[in-house]
C-alpha cells in the first residue's frame, strides 16, 4: 500500500469536506460536497471495497449532488449566502473531535496489524444481498418506495 | 372441671365480643335484643370468671397457662397465650362485676338514646378487650387488646358523635394514649430482640421467668412499657385525655375509670412487674424509681386540680388521676399486692361513684354544674347514700369501707420505700385533699338548699339505676372484710400466701394518723362549704390560686402551644417541603436546561439580559421550564446532543 | 507512514466533526442535509475500516452490506430532507433554519 | 394447562381487545367477566403451587431474541404469587367502583397484563418490556380520564416514572455487557461475589434505585404521587397505589437486593435515612391536605416506607439470628399485600364520598354518621386497618417489619414509630371532621350504601379481618420463599 497515495486522498479529502461545511457560497459548498465523496469513495477502493466506492460515486456525486443543486436552484431567491455563521458549533465540533480522537487513542484493544486487502467481489455480495440479507433487502426496498412518494408528496404543488 | 376452665380461659373475653358483634349484626331498631345479648354476655363472662377463680384459690401460686401458635412466619413461629393466676382471675371478677352493673344501670340512663343498641354493642366489646388484657400471656396479645380497648374508649368517648367536643375529647384520648402505646410498642420490640419470646410464662421459657437474661436493658425496656401504662392511666404528663373523656356518657366514664381502661395501665406495670424489678438492689431498681416519682407527681398534681373543679364528673375524673397516681406509687415501692388491692376496691367504689353521678345528671336533666345543684339528700335519698358510702371510701375512711383499707396498706408500703420518704408525705397531703375535694362536692350536691333552681323536677331515679348502685355499695363495703390487717386474705391471696388472722394488727399507729388526716380533711371541707353559694369559697379567698387550679394548671394550654404547634409546624413544614423543596428540585433541572437554552441564544444574540430574565420567569412549573427548552432552534437541539455524546466521553474517561 | 486502522478512525473522526460543524453552524437548511451526509460517510469509513482490519473473517462481507443498506438508506433521507426543504421554502419563503421556530414550546 | 401463567397474562389483553372491538354496551361487565377469569386462573395457580418448595416453580422458557440474552422466562415463587394474587383481588375492586368508559376498561386491562408479567418475568428484558407496558396504560389514563389538573400530573407522571426507567435500562445494559445476562437467577448467583468493581459498580446501583425508588416511590422522588393519585379517577388510583407502586417494591427485592449485596451494606444508612423521611414525613403532609385522595396518597409513601424500611434494614447489615431476617421479610410480604388491599379500600371509599357529594376536600364534609352510618362504619374499618390497629390486618405485617429491623436498625425504626403515631393522628382528624360533629349542609341527601356497594366492601373487608385474625394461610403462600431469601442474605 502507498502510504503516499494514502496522504494524498486523506488530505484531499479533509480539504474538500472542510470546503464543503464553511464556504459561504452554496453552489461552491455544494461540489466540493461531490468532490469530498469521491475521496471517500477512494477511500473504499483502497480498503478492498470496490464495490461500495462505485456505489458512492453513483449515489452521491451522481445522484444526491443533482439533488442538492436542483434544491439549491429551486430556493434560488434565499440562496445568496445572507446568514451568518455560528461559532458555537466550532467549539462543539471541535470539542467532539478531541472526544473521539482521545477515545480511539485511549483503545488498546484495536487490531493494530497492518490491512490485508482481500477484495470482496460483487458476486460474493450479490449471494449474499439475496440469501442472507434477503429481508433487510426487501425492508429496505419498502423504505425507498415509501421515501419516493413522501418525497413526491412533499413537494406536490397544494393548489388543485 | 379445673382442666377445662384453665384451657378455655379466653372464653372470658370472648363471650363479650361475640355479644358485641351479634349486636351490631342485629342492626340499629334490635333494642330488646341488643340489651339482651349485651347482659346475657356480661352475666356469662361473670360465671365463666366465677369459675376460673375458683381454682385459683385451692392452691398457692396457682398459675396455669395455654400457649399456642398463633403464625408461623418462614421458619419462625410467633406463640401468643392466655393465663390464669390470682391477678387475672381477680381483676376478671371485678371487671365483669363492675361491668354488669354498669350496663343494669345503662339501661336506664340511656333508655332514650337512638343508638342505643350501638352503645350497647360498644359496652361489650369494651369489656370484652380489657378482659383480653386481663388473661393474655404474651405482650404481643396484651398489646393487641391493649389497642381494642384504646379503640372502645374512642368509640364510647366519642359516642355522642354530633357533639364536637365529644368528638374531639375521643380524638385526644386516642392519640394521647397512642403516643404512650408507641413506647410500648418500641418496648414489646426491645423486648423480643432481647428474650426472643414475648410469652409471660411458658414453662421456664417465659420473658418473666428469665429476666436476668435482659440484663442491663430490663431498665430501658420497663420504661418503655410505662409509657404505654402511663398512657392508658393518665399518669403525668400523658394524663390529660382522662378529664376530657367526661363527654362520653356517665356510664362509659364509670366503665373506663373504674373497670376497665385506666385499670389497664396499672395491670400492666404488675403484670410484668419482674421486668421493673430486674436486679433491684434493696427492691429499688431506675425504672422503679420513675414510677414512683411520676405516681406521685400524678397524684398531688390532680388531687390539686379536683379541688377547683366545679363540673361533678370532671372532680371524679380528677380522682381517678389522682387515686392511679397512688397505685402507681403503691407498685413502684414494691408494694404490688397493695395496688392491685387499692385497684380492685378503687374499680368498685369510683363505678358507684360514677353511676352515682349519672344518677344525680339524670336526675336534673343533664346538669353537671355542681354549683347549680344543692338539696339532693332529700330528693334522691337512695342516690345520696350510695354515693356517700363511695365518698367515704374514696376519702380512706377506715374499718368499714375497702378504699381505707386499702389506701392504708399503700401508705404502709410508701413509708417503707429505702430510696426516699418525700413521696410518703406527698402522699400524706394527697389523702387531706381527697377528703376535701369530695366532701366539697358532697356538699355542694347534696347538702344545702337548691341553688339555681334546676332541682325542681329533680327526682329519684328508677329501680334499674339505683339497683346497681345499690349493689356496688354493698361491694364496697363487703370487700372490706378481706382486706383489713388482721385477715388480709386478698393481699394473701394476690401474693400466693397462706391468709392468717392476727386481730392485733388491727390497730395500728399508722391508722390513727391517717385517720387524723382525713378527719381534717372532712373536717375543713364541711367547714369550708357548709354555707358555700354560686362561688366557691376558695375562689374568694384565694382567687390566683383557685383560678390556676380551676384551668388545670394551664397543662392542656401549654401542650397546645408546644407539642401540638411543634406537631403542626412540623406538618407544614414537610407540606411545603414538598411542594416547594422537592417539586421545585424538578423545577430547577428543568431550569437548568433552560438556563442552557438561553445561554447558547445569548451568545448568539448578545443579549445577556434576556436570559437572566428567562431564567427567573422560568421556575414556574416543570412543564413550562420543559416547554422553554424547546426553543425550536434545531441546530440546538443538535448542539445538545453533541454535548451529550461529550458529557459520555467524560464520563467515559472518569470511568476508566 | 503505514496506514493503520487508527489513522482510519481518525480520519473518519474528523470528517464527523466536520460534518457536525456544518449542520451545527450554518443557517441554510441545505447545509444540515450536508452535514448530516457527511456524518453518514464518516461512519461507512468505520465500518469498512473495522471490517478489513477485523483480525476474524466472517464468510460473508459483513461490513460490506452494512455500507451498502446505509447508503440506500441515507439515499432516500436526502430525497425526503431535500423535497423537505422545497416544502419549507415553499410555505416561509425562508430556507434559514434559525427563522423556522413553529416548534417553539 | 401447562402454561397457566402465559395464560394470566394473555386473559386480560384478550378483555382489551374484545373490549376494543366488540364495543360492548357496559364495558365494565365485560371487564369484570374477564378479570373475573383472570382471578379463578389466578386460584388455580395458588393451588397449582407448592408452598412446601422453596424456588421458581411452573416456568415457562422458551428462546425469544437469543443475541441479546432475552429469553420467555415467567415462573412464580411465593412472593410472585402473592403479587399475582393481589392484582387479581384490586382490579375487580377497581373495576366496581365507578363507571369507567371502554377506553379506560380496556386500558385498565393492559396494564393488568402488564403487572402479571412484571410479577413472573425472570429475565430482565421481558420484566422491563412488562414493567414499561403498564407504565403507557397509567399515563393514558390518567391523561385522558382524570380529574382537573390532569394534563400536569401526567406528564409529571410519565417524566418521572420515565427517567426513572431510562436509569434502570442504562444500568442494567451496564450489567449485560459486563456479565453477559440478564436471567435473574443467573444474576442473583453472580451477585454473592460482586457483579461489578470499581466506580462503574455504583453508577448502576444508583440508576437501579432511582428507576425503582421513583416507582415506590421514595422520599424524596414521591412528589409525582400525591399529583396522579388525587387526579386520576378512583379506580385508577386504586390500581397504582394496589399494584403499581408494588412493582417498585418487589423490583427491590427481586433485583437490588440479590445484586448488589455489598453495595447496599455500604449505601445502607443512607437508604434507610431516605425511608426512614418518607414513613415520616409522608404522614406530616398528609396531615396538611384537604383533599381525601390527596391525604391516602402521602399515607401510601408512608405504608410503602415501611416496607423499605423492613427490607433494608436487614440487608444494610446482618441481624444475630434468622428470626429477625424471616420477621422483616415476612412483614414485608404481607405488608405489601395489606397496603394493596387496604389503600384501595380507602381510595374506594373516598371514590363512594365522591360519587355522592362531587368533593373530595374534607372541609365540605360533617357529621356523616348520622346520614351514613354504615358508609363510616365499614369506612373506619380500612382506616383503622391503615393504622395500623391489632385484630386487623395492617398490625401484623408492621409488627414483623419492625421486629426484624429493630434487631439491626434501632434508631431508625425507633424514629419511624414516629411515623405511625402521625398516621393515626391524620386519619383520627379525617374520622372526626367526616363522621362526627353537626351534620354539614348538602351532607343530609347522601344515601347509605347500596346493596352493590355492599357486595364489593363486605368481602374486602372480611379478607382484613381474616388477615388480621389468622394471618397464616398468607403466610403459606410465601413461607418457604421466606426462608430461602433469608439464608440467601447470608
Amino acid at each position: 500500500m502507498n502510504s503516499v497515495a494514502f496522504a494524498v486522498i486523506a488530505i484531499f479529502t479533509l480539504v474538500f469536506a472542510v470546503a464543503a461545511a464553511t464556504n459561504p457560497r452554496l453552489m461552491h459548498a455544494a461540489l466540493s460536497f461531490a468532490v469530498m465523496f469521491v475521496g471517500i469513495a477512494a477511500f473504499f477502493f483502497l480498503l478492498g471495497a470496490e464495490f461500495v466506492g462505485l456505489v458512492q460515486i453513483f449515489v452521491y456525486v451522481g445522484a444526491v449532488a443533482v439533488l442538492i443543486v436542483f434544491t439549491i436552484l429551486l430556493t434560488r431567491r434565499d440562496a445568496e449566502e445572507r446568514h451568518g455563521f455560528k461559532w458555537g458549533g466550532v467549539v462543539v465540533a471541535i470539542g467532539v473531535f478531541v472526544g473521539l480522537v482521545w477515545a480511539i487513542l485511549k483503545t488498546n484493544s484495536l487490531p493494530t496489524l497492518p490491512y490485508l486487502v482481500k477484495a470482496v467481489t460483487v458476486k460474493e455480495i450479490g449471494t449474499t444481498l439475496m440469501t442472507q440479507d434477503v429481508w433487510p433487502l426487501m425492508c429496505v426496498g419498502v423504505l425507498l418506495t415509501a421515501a419516493l412518494i413522501g418525497a413526491l408528496v412533499l413537494v406536490m404543488e397544494d393548489e388543485p | 372441671m379445673t382442666d377445662w376452665i384453665t384451657r378455655n380461659v379466653w372464653l372470658v373475653p370472648a363471650t363479650p365480643i361475640v355479644a358485641a358483634l351479634l349486636i351490631l349484626g342485629f342492626g340499629k331498631h334490635a333494642r330488646r335484643a341488643a340489651t339482651g345479648v349485651a347482659i346475657l354476655g356480661q352475666i356469662a363472662a361473670l360465671i365463666v370468671s366465677t369459675c376460673a377463680f375458683v381454682p385459683t384459690l385451692h392452691s398457692h401460686e396457682f398459675r396455669a397457662f395455654e400457649n399456642f401458635t398463633w403464625f408461623t412466619f418462614g421458619e419462625q413461629s410467633l406463640r401468643i397465650g392466655f393465663v390464669l393466676d390470682p391477678l387475672a382471675a381477680a381483676m376478671m371478677v371485678m371487671i365483669t362485676l363492675v361491668g354488669l352493673c354498669i350496663f343494669v344501670f345503662s339501661l336506664g340512663y340511656m333508655a332514650d338514646d337512638k343508638n342505643f343498641s350501638r352503645f350497647f354493642a360498644y359496652l361489650s366489646f369494651f369489656s370484652g378487650a380489657m378482659l383480653g388484657v386481663v388473661v393474655a400471656n404474651s405482650l404481643l396479645l396484651l398489646f393487641v387488646f391493649w389497642e381494642l380497648v384504646g379503640l372502645a374508649s374512642y368509640l364510647l368517648i366519642g359516642f355522642w358523635i354530633e357533639r364536637p367536643s365529644a368528638a374531639a375529647a375521643a380524638k385526644k384520648a386516642f392519640i394521647t394514649t397512642r403516643i404512650g402505646d408507641m413506647g410500648f410498642f418500641l418496648g414489646i420490640l426491645w423486648l423480643y430482640h432481647q428474650s426472643g419470646t414475648l410469652l409471660f410464662y411458658d414453662g421456664g421459657h417465659g420473658c418473666l421467668e428469665n429476666v436476668a437474661l435482659l440484663g442491663a436493658s430490663s431498665t430501658f425496656i420497663a420504661l418503655l412499657i410505662f409509657c404505654g401504662a402511663a398512657g392508658k392511666s393518665g399518669q403525668f404528663p400523658l394524663h390529660v385525655w382522662l378529664p376530657d373523656a367526661m363527654e362520653g356518657p356517665t356510664p362509659v366514664s364509670a366503665l373506663i375509670h373504674a373497670a376497665t381502661m385506666v385499670a389497664a395501665g396499672v395491670f400492666l406495670v404488675a403484670r410484668v412487674y419482674p421486668i421493673f424489678s430486674a436486679g433491684a438492689v434493696n427492691g429499688v431498681t431506675s425504672s422503679l424509681i420513675v414510677v414512683v416519682w411520676i405516681g406521685v407527681v400524678t397524684g398531688l398534681m390532680a388531687a390539686l386540680i379536683a379541688v377547683a373543679q366545679s363540673d361533678i364528673k370532671r372532680i371524679l375524673a380528677y380522682s381517678t388521676v389522682s387515686q392511679l397516681g397512688l397505685m402507681m406509687v403503691s407498685l413502684g415501692v414494691g408494694g404490688v399486692a397493695a395496688g392491685i388491692m387499692h385497684l380492685l376496691a378503687h374499680g368498685f367504689f369510683k363505678a358507684l361513684l360514677f353511676l352515682g353521678a349519672g344518677s344525680v345528671i339524670h336526675g336534673l336533666h343533664h346538669e353537671q354544674d355542681i354549683r347549680k345543684m344543692g338539696g339532693l339528700r332529700k330528693l334522691m335519698p337512695v342516690t345520696f347514700a350510695t354515693y356517700a358510702v363511695g365518698m367515704l371510701a374514696l376519702s380512706g375512711v377506715p374499718f368499714f369501707f375497702s378504699g381505707g383499707w386499702t389506701k392504708e396498706e399503700v401508705l404502709h408500703a410508701t413509708s417503707h420505700w429505702p430510696s426516699s420518704h418525700v413521696p410518703y408525705f406527698l402522699l400524706l397531703l394527697g389523702v387531706v385533699l381527697t377528703a376535701l375535694y369530695m366532701t366539697r362536692q358532697v356538699m355542694y350536691v347534696f347538702f344545702g338548699s337548691s341553688r339555681a333552681g334546676s332541682d325542681h323536677h329533680a327526682h329519684e331515679s328508677p329501680s334499674v339505676m339505683t339497683v346497681p348502685l345499690i349493689i356496688l355499695a354493698l361491694c364496697a363495703i363487703g370487700l372490706s372484710i378481706f382486706l383489713t390487717p388482721a385477715w388480709p386474705w386478698l393481699e394473701s391471696y394476690l401474693l400466693g400466701h397462706e391468709a392468717h388472722i392476727d386481730a392485733h394488727l388491727l390497730l395500728q399507729p399508722m391508722i390513727l394518723v391517717s385517720l387524723v388526716l382525713v378527719g381534717a380533711g372532712i373536717g375543713l371541707g364541711f367547714w369550708l362549704y357548709r354555707r358555700a353559694g354560686e362561688v366557691d369559697p376558695l375562689q374568694q379567698k384565694v382567687p390566683a390560686v383557685y383560678r390556676f387550679l380551676e384551668n388545670k394548671m394551664w397543662i392542656d394550654e401549654i401542650y397546645e402551644h408546644t407539642i401540638l404547634a411543634l406537631a403542626a409546624f412540623a406538618s407544614r413544614v414537610s407540606d411545603w417541603m414538598d411542594r416547594y423543596i422537592w417539586d421545585g428540585l424538578v423545577r430547577v433541572i428543568g431550569g437548568i436546561g433552560q438556563i442552557f437554552g438561553a445561554l447558547t441564544k445569548g451568545a448568539d444574540e448578545g443579549v445577556i439580559n434576556a436570559g437572566v430574565d428567562e431564567t427567573t420567569v422560568g421556575a414556574r412549573g416543570v412543564g413550562r421550564a420543559m416547554s422553554r427548552l424547546h426553543s425550536g432552534q434545531i441546530q440546538i437541539y443538535l448542539g445538545v446532543i453533541a454535548l451529550g455524546m461529550l458529557a459520555l466521553f467524560l464520563f467515559y474517561a472518569w470511568l476508566t | 507512514m503505514i496506514a493503520t486502522l487508527q489513522i482510519f478512525l481518525i480520519i473518519s473522526a474528523a470528517l464527523f466533526s466536520i460534518g457536525l460543524l456544518a449542520a451545527l453552524s450554518r443557517r441554510h437548511a441545505i447545509f444540515i442535509l450536508i452535514g448530516i451526509e457527511m456524518m453518514l460517510a464518516a461512519a461507512n469509513l468505520n465500518f469498512i475500516a473495522f471490517w478489513q482490519f477485523s483480525p476474524v473473517r466472517a464468510p460473508q462481507p459483513v461490513g460490506v452490506m452494512f455500507v451498502i443498506f446505509t447508503i440506500a438508506i441515507a439515499a432516500a433521507e436526502a430525497a425526503v430532507g431535500l423535497a423537505m426543504v422545497i416544502a419549507v421554502y415553499r410555505h416561509f419563503r425562508t430556507t434559514n433554519v434559525d427563522q423556522l421556530t413553529r416548534l417553539k414550546g | 394447562m401447562a402454561d397457566l401463567i402465559t395464560f394470566l397474562i394473555l386473559i386480560p389483553i384478550v378483555g382489551a381487545i374484545a373490549l376494543y372491538v366488540g364495543r360492548p354496551g357496559s364495558p365494565r361487565v365485560v371487564a369484570l367477566v374477564f378479570n373475573g377469569l383472570s382471578f379463578f386462573y389466578a386460584l388455580m395457580l395458588w393451588q397449582k403451587f407448592d408452598t412446601g418448595a422453596a424456588g421458581l416453580q411452573l416456568i415457562e422458557r422458551h428462546a425469544w431474541i437469543p443475541s441479546i440474552g432475552a429469553e420467555y422466562v415467567v415462573g412464580i415463587d411465593g412472593l410472585s404469587l402473592l403479587l399475582v394474587l393481589l392484582t387479581s383481588i384490586v382490579f375487580p375492586f377497581a373495576f366496581s367502583a365507578q363507571k369507567l368508559e371502554r377506553g379506560a376498561c380496556s386500558l385498565l386491562l393492559v396494564m393488568q397484563a402488564a403487572l402479571y408479567g412484571t410479577f413472573t418475568a425472570q429475565n430482565f428484558v421481558l420484566w422491563f418490556l412488562f414493567y414499561e407496558m403498564s407504565l403507557v396504560p397509567a399515563f393514558l389514563l390518567i391523561k385522558i380520564y382524570g380529574g382537573e389538573n390532569r394534563d400536569y400530573a401526567a406528564v409529571k407522571f410519565f417524566l418521572y416514572t420515565f427517567l426513572g426507567s431510562v436509569a434502570m435500562l442504562l444500568a442494567f445494559l451496564g450489567i449485560y455487557f459486563a456479565k453477559g445476562t440478564f436471567d435473574f437467577e443467573k444474576l442473583a448467583d453472580l451477585g454473592k461475589a460482586g457483579l461489578l468493581t470499581g466506580n462503574v459498580r455504583w453508577f448502576v446501583f444508583a440508576g437501579i434505585f432511582l428507576g425503582l425508588a421513583v416507582k415506590v416511590p421514595v422520599f424524596p422522588f414521591h412528589t409525582w404521587l400525591p399529583d396522579a393519585y388525587q387526579t386520576a379517577p378512583t379506580g385508577v388510583s386504586m390500581v397504582l397505589t394496589g399494584t403499581l407502586s408494588k412493582m417498585g417494591v418487589y423490583g427491590f427485592i427481586r433485583l437490588l437486593v440479590p445484586l448488589f449485596p455489598q453495595e447496599i451494606k455500604i449505601a445502607g444508612p443512607w437508604i434507610l435515612t431516605l425511608v426512614v423521611c418518607s414513613i415520616v414525613f409522608a404522614p406530616l403532609a398528609a396531615w396538611r391536605q384537604r383533599d381525601l385522595k390527596r391525604m391516602v396518597a402521602y399515607l401510601s409513601i408512608n405504608h410503602l416506607g415501611y416496607c423499605l424500611l423492613g427490607l433494608f434494614a436487614i440487608t444494610a447489615a446482618l441481624p444475630t439470628g434468622p428470626i429477625d431476617k424471616q420477621a422483616a421479610l415476612s412483614g414485608v410480604f404481607l405488608q405489601i399485600f395489606n397496603h394493596g388491599v387496604t389503600a384501595a379500600a380507602l381510595f374506594y371509599f373516598v371514590g363512594l364520598l365522591e360519587q355522592r357529594s362531587g368533593s373530595r376536600n374534607i372541609d365540605d364534609f360533617g357529621g356523616l354518621m348520622q346520614c351514613t352510618p354504615l358508609l363510616c362504619g365499614w369506612m373506619s374499618v380500612s382506616m383503622f386497618s391503615s393504622l395500623g390497629l391489632p385484630g386487623l390486618n395492617g398490625f401484623i405485617g408492621e409488627f414483623l417489619i419492625f421486629k426484624g429491623s429493630f434487631a439491626t436498625a434501632a434508631a431508625f425504626t425507633a424514629i419511624a414509630v414516629i411515623g405511625l403515631l402521625f398516621t393515626a393522628v391524620t386519619f383520627v382528624r379525617a374520622m372526626q371532621s367526616l363522621f362526627s360533629g353537626p351534620l354539614a349542609e348538602g351532607c343530609a341527601g347522601y344515601h347509605d350504601l347500596l346493596l352493590r356497594e355492599k357486595f364489593v366492601i363486605v368481602p374486602v373487608t372480611l379478607l382484613m379481618f381474616a388477615i388480621g385474625l389468622n394471618p397464616q394461610f398468607i403466610f403459606n403462600t410465601f413461607n418457604a420463599t421466606v426462608a430461602q431469601m433469608a439464608r440467601l442474605l447470608g
